[in-house]
């Protein structure tokens, strides 16, 4: 048993100033297994993965690979010892195709002089097979970001690697692709090769894994075998208490109001949505389904203003809005959480307060439009308690926050401005298990005192639980609704991918 | 860390709550200030003339009226542009106002217009960059040689002798309250004023939103378009009020004044902090970047360097204090 | 003692874009006085072309109470403030190569420029005919240049009405955009007989395009450079005209002492009651030289300069 | 679609199959080859001289040894670097060779330790770039400043008259093969050889991906601080190259050659489609960027335009071409 361990970590400590991210962490990886690493935003996680790779140098411990210590300075020592990995942020280069960010590790050790692009492109749909029809001679640029975490994964699986490390690959991946990657990675376990999968959605690591390590406060909590526990210890490892309801109760049948909060009537642009049509009542959470690329963001984003020109008509409360862009919006109460959080969710550089007040900075200004420094750390700091945010200080910029916590800096910043309205675009990205049913009963309060809310995710027990109905877009079009129990994954799969009807509404 | 500096100041729970001292350490310009204060430290032992009056006047003249141009630069900077104009269009705005005195109209209705046309210019630049979607830097490269042209058709080529001005008009330029150059309060007042606006308004905190990252600011619901093309005015701008000082402070107006100030302006701005990526930066910093060169420069006058070393002793002093600037705050952070 | 000087009594030459040769013959001139008279020289000014750096280095200069300055001013009216300041405080001044007459200072050494396009011009016509094309480059906005340029351009125009000027372009001392600007005038103009070019960078780059284009324009330029000389020397440029820089410097110097040791002279004139300096000189012309083939020899700027310190 | 330039011609399977037409039409550098040939139209109307031979030959000759220049440019750009220091080093490398070779030194020797000293002089920069962490715009402007004090140093300030230099020495700057100048060969043979390897070879591929996203670069292994370190050496090298074959054919080293070069140059490779944030730009366009701006210059003079209004009229056409330039591709995309 001993023998086929085949990775170590011992004792091992890095701090950022006086933020300690690991103490002492201690970890082993065994050939052929799929080891699942859970803990709460902050815990650590990633900061270790960075250490495997080389990107981090930890301030003290060990690292073993196959017996021996090693010190891996950089991401090409790292690969040169055969481990691959992909990262929690997308990193990838714009600039360039698909094809080549794909093989860019490989372009890297190549002995070849020349570049052979047609070879390239041939290999990259090789790969892209088994995994979606990315049309490999693009820019990356141009591609939606699930589209883009998906590229981050297949360049990943092109890697000859020993040690494959997944750091949430499928927050922003829909069911079914998470399926695909499940599959592959399972064949690569049977090939002997070993997998650190880092993720929050405790389905996922039950189905799918054979060891579970859990994290608290960057240290190593317990590291068990999969079938021997259930979804609820390790959650209990994780947070250090039991949370027993993961979802907040739903509207109560009595509680139905046929009030419409917003009304949408046959929107469409040019191109990627049409004639989509309809209504969010009062009290009610509406979801949105989908496959990657079927929509969902462009409608939503459509309806703020916030990009390309849409004709139909929205009506709020019963008026018809007449936005321009997506400042009207705002002032209308109607606001966006983006699923691209780095792109256009936060701002990395700047300070957490000044990324939390940056939706309406008058509210914490004074009449004259001076800031209040006081006031903008006290809205800060309100906001991250409600939200669990992990910070050293609330004038650190954002890109110190680990990516789940940055994902609080992004809601935070919505929910300062006492919306009427809410779209969500995968809202609970990355967040982890506590401070999700935290967001979640936070939603529910809100829909409670009359605010909309619309959500659009990817993970389908997400919308079950937390949704009323769910609407799904297939191909720019509604396809069609399920509400109450008619709201199964299967259903929605359903819809998502071919039928077009009217599921049963209950 | 460098560009949490702006906001930090004034930000921080943590900050405020610290002493003093404390709080000058992690301010960003605290590597620069050091720096200074070593250069007058050296320089006063190298040279008896240092630390007279006369030879600090003589210096803060020299940086005063740059330090307004480099307010401008600092803030378009920020927004995340950049401004290869400033050098001619400060030419500009003297070149027409002296012109239009020439021509008879009032000196102050002259640097009104004068003003006003440098505004349109700027205006004009953020057109092609918000509208038309083109890069600051090339659209700046062609106005700075369009506005270099007509400073030569305005004149000739020949400077514009302005000796007639009226003594309340050189007042701007010439004049002291007590022992103070008007430039010098000029100078005080804008950056002091722009300095507190920067740190302390919500108009100018959506500069640096927008400097940051662009869409997210559009996310945030800042109209980013118009707040680059705002800044990009009102740098021009403030080359059409630097122009207007240097005209009352020479008493003429030179079509080839200020050829290369932009790389000196930029560089202020940069070693203060300035990001060239846009989103940090600070006024104060700039201004300091400001003094730094304007004192390396009149440190070598003073103590006769050979010119045939100057060049190379200012360059090396420049790499140095970027350096050491760069580990000092390395340091802290 | 008497017109000898003081121990420590010191002379400052100051200069805009100090790193340019043209002032080394000058400063030359100014060091050779002042070594005559035991006093001691400093070369001073701004290496930029910048016009509040030179202001801050005169000032800077005047922190140390010289005897006197000689001073090429930037331009003329910024200076009129420091220059009285300067001579209000004791230190005399006087201008050389660009003046800046509405000050109080003492005197004013110059090249004469029109006299200088007066003789290129005559030089032009009597080698290529008084009804041929020409060109000349120029560098707008730097006012010495330009008298060359538009003094002979006018001068032209008054007494030879048959020389017709083909060209006119700016080249700004910058020998590959004269070049660019002398291939462009002969390609358009391949009758045109002469260029008269105001200073030698310009010129080395319109003495490459005239070679390489195989034209025999006659190119006539101003100051020299040792590539120009060359060219000379081989015939490809006809000839050049240059400031004699060490009188500029000599007499410069002799003003600027002169004016100091007022208290020598008494003229006959309200002096005492103007409470002007005695030793007014309104303008020295230091003349120039025209270096041909033959004299070439004696132009050779790196071999004036061995042996002697620069500063 | 901008950054498609690189790709464009070689890469994508669909630009393959497409007829040549429409390969071309797609081709980030169309918009500017129809500027230039828009141009080059109108001037054989405006001018009988313009379309002869010997015209063409003297414009080539105007900006091939710049074309050099712009390729290292060009290269740094894409790296995500900027130099400004090109100009001084350009006259740097004619400085010292020129100095050399007056002291003794063959000068096919003093060219060698002239250009490799250059290099020295960018691997100075690199290092401050990538180890000490400070940005090329501040670094390079400070050598920039130095390596013109340099050039005042060796040369007293005085243009070195280098008429002595042997025949075959000067062939390479005056020569000609046939009826080509040696210069413009030598020109073409860097373009092309940069331009094919910029498009094809693994090693420069890698420049493309450290400008684009350093980090993402270096996550898949990629060394991208040396990347950056070469980029940055390379570019010095080229100057290298530039200034000694600035001196074969001037036969003169001037010390103040060049002041002003590096903002051209820069323009030149934007122009092109080269990205000021790294990642993008073309060798090709490049070339086109700078024969458009030396396109424009000797059409002015050609048409003896006052010189009062041709910085005006330069400039405008500048705007004007970036802006239909930018059309152009916005249609196309
Ligand atoms: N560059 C940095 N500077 C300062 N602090 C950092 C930096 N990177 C991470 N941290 C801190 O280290 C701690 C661990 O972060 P890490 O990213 O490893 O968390 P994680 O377990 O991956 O969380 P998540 O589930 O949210 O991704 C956090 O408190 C974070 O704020
Ligand atoms: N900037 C863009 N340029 C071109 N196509 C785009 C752009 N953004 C999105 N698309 C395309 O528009 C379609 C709809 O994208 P959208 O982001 O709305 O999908 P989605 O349903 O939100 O799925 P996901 O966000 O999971 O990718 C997709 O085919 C996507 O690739
Ligand atoms: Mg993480
Ligand atoms: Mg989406």
């Amino acid at each position: 048993m001993q023998d086929d361990v085949i990775l170590n970590i011992s004792n091992l400590s890095k701090s950022f100033g006086p933020v300690k991210a690991l103490r002492g962490i201690d970890f082993e990886l065994r050939k052929g297994e799929i080891h699942a690493i859970a803990g709460e935003n902050g815990a650590g996680k990633s900061t270790l993965m960075n250490v495997i790779d080389g990107i981090l140098q930890p301030d003290s411990g060990q690292i073993i690979l196959d017996g021996a210590s090693v010190k891996i300075t950089s991401p090409t020592k790292a690969q040169r010892l055969g481990i691959g990995f992909v990262h929690q942020e997308i990193a990838l280069c714009p600039d360039v195709s698909v094809a080549e960010n794909i093989f860019m590790a490989k372009t890297n050790v190549s002995r070849s002089w020349l570049m052979d692009y047609r070879k390239l492109e041939r290999e990259a749909i090789d790969v892209f097979k088994q995994l979606s029809d990315i049309d490999p001679s693009v820019l990356v640029k141009s591609l939606s970001i699930s589209n883009q975490q998906l590229v981050e994964i297949a360049k990943a699986l092109t890697l000859d690697c020993r040690i494959l490390i997944l750091d949430e690959p499928t927050a922003a991946l829909t069911e079914a692709e998470a399926q695909t990657l499940f599959a592959i990675m399972r064949r690569l376990a049977d090939q002997g090769i070993s997998i650190i999968y880092i993720s929050h959605r405790m389905v996922e690591i039950f189905d799918n894994c054979d060891r579970v390590s859990v994290f608290r406060d960057g240290q190593h909590i317990v590291t068990q075998n999969v079938k021997d526990v259930g979804p609820s210890d390790v959650v209990n490892a994780m947070v250090g208490r039991v949370i027993d309801e993961l979802y907040p109760e739903k509207q109560r049948a009595e509680a139905r109001s046929d009030e419409a909060i917003l009304e949408v009537r046959n929107l469409s642009d040019a191109k990627r949505f049409h004639d989509v049509s309809f209504a969010l009542k009062r009290g009610e959470i509406l979801g949105i389904a989908g496959l990657i690329g079927a929509g969902r963001s462009e409608i939503v984003k459509g309806i703020c203003q916030l990009e390309g020109s849409v004709s139909g008509d929205v009506l709020l409360n019963g008026t018809p809005l007449k936005l321009k862009n997506y400042q009207d919006s705002i002032a209308n109460g109607i606001v966006y959480l983006s699923e691209d959080r780095k792109g256009d969710g936060v701002f990395l550089d700047l300070p957490i307060a000044a990324n939390i007040s940056a939706l309406k900075l008058e509210q914490v200004a004074n009449g004259m439009g001076l800031i209040q420094s006081g006031a903008e750390m006290a809205q800060a700091d309100a906001l991250g308690r409600k939200l669990n945010l992990k910070c050293g200080s609330l004038s650190d910029p954002v890109s110190s926050l680990s990516g789940g916590n940055q994902q609080k800096v992004a809601l935070a910043k919505l929910l300062s401005v006492n919306p009427r309205l809410i779209f969500l675009d995968e809202p609970t990205r990355g967040v982890d298990v506590g401070a999700k049913s935290e967001i979640h009963r936070i939603l529910r309060d809100l829909a409670h005192d009359g605010v909309g809310i619309v959500v659009i995710s990817s993970e389908l027990p997400e919308l079950i639980g937390v949704c009323d109905r769910v609407l799904v877009v297939r191909e720019g079009r509604i396809s069609g609704q399920v509400a109450g129990d008619a709201m199964t994954e299967e259903n929605i799969m359903h819809l998502a991918s071919v039928m077009d009807a009217d599921a049963a509404v209950a | 860390m460098d560009s949490t500096a702006n906001l930090a100041g004034e930000g921080t729970v943590s900050a405020e709550a610290a002493p003093f001292y404390k709080r000058l350490l992690r301010m960003r310009e605290t590597g620069l200030i050091v720096i200074i204060l070593g250069l007058f430290f050296i320089m006063s032992f190298a040279s008896p003339y240092f630390l007279t009056w006369a030879n600090m006047r003589a210096m803060s003249m020299a940086f005063a009226v740059d330090g307004i141009l480099v307010v401008g630069m600092t803030i378009l900077l920020i927004s995340g542009g950049i401004d290869l104009s400033v050098g001619s269009v400060t030419a500009l705005a003297m070149v027409i106002a002296g012109w239009l005195f020439l021509s008879g109209i009032d000196p102050w209705v002259a640097s009104g217009i004068s003003i006003a046309l440098c505004t349109g210019i700027g205006a004009f630049m953020g057109f092609f960059v918000t509208r038309i979607g083109l890069h600051h830097f090339i659209v700046s490269l062609a106005v700075m040689v369009i506005a270099r042209g007509a400073c030569l058709l305005f004149t000739g080529g020949r400077p514009l002798g302005l000796y007639t001005l009226p003594p309340e008009f050189k007042f701007i330029g010439q004049g002291t309250i007590g022992p103070i150059p008007i430039v010098i309060v000029i100078f005080l007042v804008f950056v002091i004023a722009f300095d507190f606006m920067l740190r302390r308004t919500t108009m100018f905190r959506k500069v640096f939103y927008t400097g940051s990252n662009e869409k997210a600011a559009a996310y945030s619901g800042i109209r980013t378009k118009k707040v680059i093309f705002l800044t990009t005015t009102l740098c021009s701008t403030l080359c059409g009020v630097a122009g207007i000082i240097y005209m009352a402070r020479f008493g003429s107006a030179q079509p080839t004044f200020g050829l290369g100030l932009e790389l000196t302006i930029i560089a202020a701005a940069v070693i203060g902090g300035a990001s060239l990526n846009g989103g940090s930066g600070s006024i104060l910093g700039a201004i300091l970047g400001v003094i730094l060169l304007s004192l390396v420069s009149s440190s070598l006058a003073l103590l006769d360097v050979s010119v045939y070393w100057q060049d190379i002793i200012r360059g090396s002093i420049l790499l140095a204090a970027v350096t050491i600037d760069h580990y000092l705050n390395k340091r802290r952070a | 003692e008497g017109i000898m000087c003081e121990p420590g009594e010191t002379y400052i030459m100051n200069v805009m874009v100090s790193g340019h040769p043209y002032w080394v013959p000058v400063y030359q001139g100014f060091k050779q006085a002042a070594e005559a008279f035991g006093c001691e020289t400093v070369f001073s000014g701004t290496p930029d072309y910048d016009i509040t750096k030179q202001i801050a280095s005169f000032e800077q200069d005047m922190v140390k109470s010289p005897a006197g300055v000689l001073l090429h001013p930037m331009q003329s009216d910024p200076f009129i403030e420091p220059i009285n300041r300067a001579i209000g405080n004791g230190t005399e001044i006087v201008t050389f190569a660009a003046d800046s007459p509405k000050s109080n200072r003492t005197a004013y050494i110059t090249s004469d420029n029109h006299a200088e396009a007066k003789f290129a011009a005559e030089e032009i016509v009597k080698q290529v005919g008084d009804s041929a094309e020409y060109a000349v480059l120029e560098n707008p906005g730097q006012s010495n240049h330009d008298l060359r340029v538009t003094s002979l351009i006018a001068y032209m125009e008054a007494n030879y009405p048959n020389m017709k000027l083909v060209g006119r372009q700016a080249t700004n001392q910058d020998s590959n955009a004269a070049y660019r600007a002398t291939s462009s005038i002969i390609q358009a103009n391949p009758e045109v007989a002469a260029i008269w070019i105001p200073e030698a960078g310009s010129a080395e780059g319109a003495v490459a395009a005239k070679l390489e284009a195989g034209s025999d324009i006659l190119i006539m330029h101003a100051d020299v450079t040792p590539t120009t000389l060359e060219h000379i020397r081989a015939g490809n440029i006809h000839m050049s005209l240059n400031p004699n820089q060490g009188v500029q410097g000599f007499m410069g110097f002799m003003a600027v002492h002169m004016a100091n040791r007022s208290e020598i002279f008494d003229p006959f004139n309200d002096w005492k009651t103007s409470g002007f300096n005695p030793v007014q000189i309104p303008f020295v012309d230091n003349g120039f030289a025209v270096i041909t083939q033959d004299n070439a020899d004696s132009f050779d700027l790196n071999v004036y300069m061995d042996g002697r310190d620069a500063s």
